[in-house]
């Protein structure tokens, strides 16, 4: 059961964070957002994983998702990084030209 | 019951002391006080009964020092969060 | 038994649970720092209790991973939000 | 629904077990709400922190302790840090959420999560063609942990080019990035809790990665406790480690030391392919730089362009 339970988790947290990524304008709004779609992506990773018959579940699902996270905490970092730069430059912690003042 | 059990049931009111006290004490050292004190000592009593069942030493001193670590780490970022409050009146920045 | 273990580190979450609406109210971003401070001790105890109930050696490992980093947001929080004067 | 019940016939987990399964789904639903939608983003980051614990959680019900192990010390502790960071120097206290558009999306999003779910529960049965395959071959791999045979072994390319990636992440913020970290004297508190934490750490850390070869653990999960160990030292003051040639030599340690094996290998078979009697050594042997590699990437994107503080500095 507690892979359907979590499958379902997983759903909702990209559906959640799709919106919340088209809703947000603030940039780091919108980091956040990927990096809780991220989780619903290895979530449902995961939870399909378990179904293995082995002790512990799928160790590619495993492996894949332990580098998925790796790779989106750096790309998080990046984009951070870009995001603190934009807002110094143009003192804005937008994207878009038209919203802001 | 085993002790063991027993130990750590002992442990799980002072979890629920720790949350009622952050919810309920009026400012932020009292409640500092009450979630660094209470859940320590209940972490303790489950780290306890959980190392009379262990049937290693190396899982005994894994627990043991999951303890110990907890505590300074706890201890130290309470001092230091206070510190930022004293120093700067109730304002520290940042965010609300 | 495991029941007894699962029930355990349930009721730790739903003490979490509780915690958690002092984050919410604050009011001050040090008061919200305080409450999710708590998830370093009792998460780490709700780790324990669910390795025991599901008879998971490497749960240990991971309660140990947590121990040892659970002061870094807490000081990174203390160390980058005070005013540098 | 076959697998359904497949599953629950696997699971050692009773009602009790279903019971803890759904309050952490709904405490994880819940949390990602207000991480996305509440006003104050200080608030959100903080409770981000809260959600990541929670995710990893749910992974140990989920029988990945592996998984598990990276997600609460990456995406917990050193994303969180990162987010408190960014948003210390944006200072954007309060924000209101702009919903341009609110009804429509909302509207695409609940068609979404049905169609999504409609797709999930369809899904044919699971397959377990490739665990197989990893098991009947996990003698051969040189090391006892599936998960580590993958990494390191069957689908060793994936990670070498990972680490290759986060090297580029980082050179990406170096390229970006014009602050520097600026902190304040640390207390005398803070560096005694930093030198008493700092041995047990290195322990754990090294403990993990060792472990790694025949149980949860490994060169990420070891990686990642020593980046947070090296994260607390940055914090505490210890700054010129940063500038140091020491790290910047672990940073490439880990490509370095994946690429060497990789072509000496070439000599016996094709690229990355061990010969048995040799490999647990040799995936010892890498995972170890990979290690150093995570550890000191992970910090050192949270510190920004290291150079500029470092010439300023006598």
């Amino acid at each position: 059961m507690s892979t359907l339970v979590f499958l379902l988790v997983g759903v909702g947290l990209v559906v959640m964070s799709l919106h919340a990524l088209f809703v947000h304008t603030h940039l780091l709004r919108q980091v956040l957002a990927i990096n809780v779609l991220g989780t619903g992506v290895f979530m449902v990773f995961i939870a399909w994983g378990s179904q293995s018959p082995t002790p512990h579940a799928d160790p590619v699902a495993q492996a894949l998702v332990i580098t998925g996270i790796v790779v989106a905490v750096s790309a998080t970092a990046l984009a951070l990084a870009l995001a603190l730069r934009i807002k110094q430059t143009t003192g804005r912690a937008t994207l878009s030209e038209e919203t802001e003042e | 019951m085993s002790l063991e059990l027993a130990l750590i049931l002992l442990g799980m009111p002072f979890f629920l002391a720790g949350t009622v006290g952050l919810l309920r004490f009026p400012d932020l050292l009292s409640r500092e006080h009450a979630v660094t004190k209470a859940d320590n000592l209940g972490l303790g009593l489950v780290v306890l009964g959980l190392m009379l069942g262990a049937e290693s030493v190396l899982l005994a001193v894994k627990l043991f020092l999951i303890w110990i670590a907890v505590l300074v780490a706890s201890a130290t970022v309470a001092q230091l969060i206070a510190h930022t409050v004293i120093d700067a009146g109730s304002e520290t920045g940042g965010g609300s | 038994m495991t029941d007894w273990y699962l029930g355990l580190a349930g009721f730790l979450l739903l003490n979490l649970g509780l915690g958690l609406v002092r984050v919410l109210r604050g009011p001050t971003p040090a008061d919200r720092m305080v409450a999710a401070q708590l998830f370093g001790t009792t998460g780490v105890a709700a780790i324990l209790l669910l390795g025991q109930g599901m008879q998971e050696r490497a749960l240990v490992d991971l309660a140990l991973l947590l121990s040892v980093l659970a002061a870094v947001t807490g000081v990174a929080f203390t160390r980058l939000y005070r005013r540098v004067q | 629904m076959d697998w359904v019940l497949e599953a629950s016939a696997l699971s050692l987990f009773g009602p009790m077990g279903l019971a803890l399964d759904l309050l952490l789904a709904a405490g994880l639903l819940w949390l990602a709400w207000r991480v996305l939608y509440s006003p104050d983003l200080f608030l959100s980051v903080v409770l981000f922190i809260s959600f990541g614990l929670l995710v990893s959680l749910a992974y140990l019900r989920l029988r990945a302790p592996d998984v598990a192990m990276a997600e609460a010390a990456i995406g917990a502790a050193l994303t969180g840090t990162l987010l408190l960071y960014t948003l210390r120097h944006m200072g954007v206290p309060i924000e209101p959420p702009r919903l341009a558009q609110h009804r429509l999306l909302t509207g695409l999003a609940l068609l979404m999560s049905a169609g999504l779910g409609w797709a999930i529960l369809t899904m044919p049965g699971f397959s377990d063609g490739l665990v197989v395959q990893v098991t009947q071959h996990l003698p051969q791999s040189g090391v006892e942990h599936p998960v580590t045979a993958v990494l390191l072994n069957f689908r060793a390319y994936d990670t070498m080019l990972e680490v290759a990636v986060l090297l580029l992440a980082l050179v990406g913020v170096w390229a970006v990035s014009s602050t520097e970290l600026r902190l304040p004297a640390p207390s005398a508190v803070l560096r005694g809790m930093v030198s008493v934490l700092l041995p047990p750490g290195l322990l754990v850390g090294g403990y993990l990665l060792w472990v790694g070869a025949y149980q949860p653990g490994g060169a990420f999960q070891g990686g990642a406790v020593l980046g947070g160990l090296l994260v607390l030292l940055f914090l505490a003051g210890w700054r010129a480690l940063a500038a140091g040639w020491l790290l910047r030599l672990a940073l490439g340690a880990g490509l370095l030391a994946f690429l060497a094996v990789g072509v000496l290998a070439m000599a016996g078979g094709s690229l990355l392919e061990y010969r048995l009697e040799a490999a647990k050594n040799l995936i010892l042997f890498i995972e170890f730089f990979v290690a150093l590699s995570v550890a000191a990437t992970l910090a050192m994107l949270l510190l920004g362009r290291p150079g500029s503080a470092g010439e300023q500095q006598p």
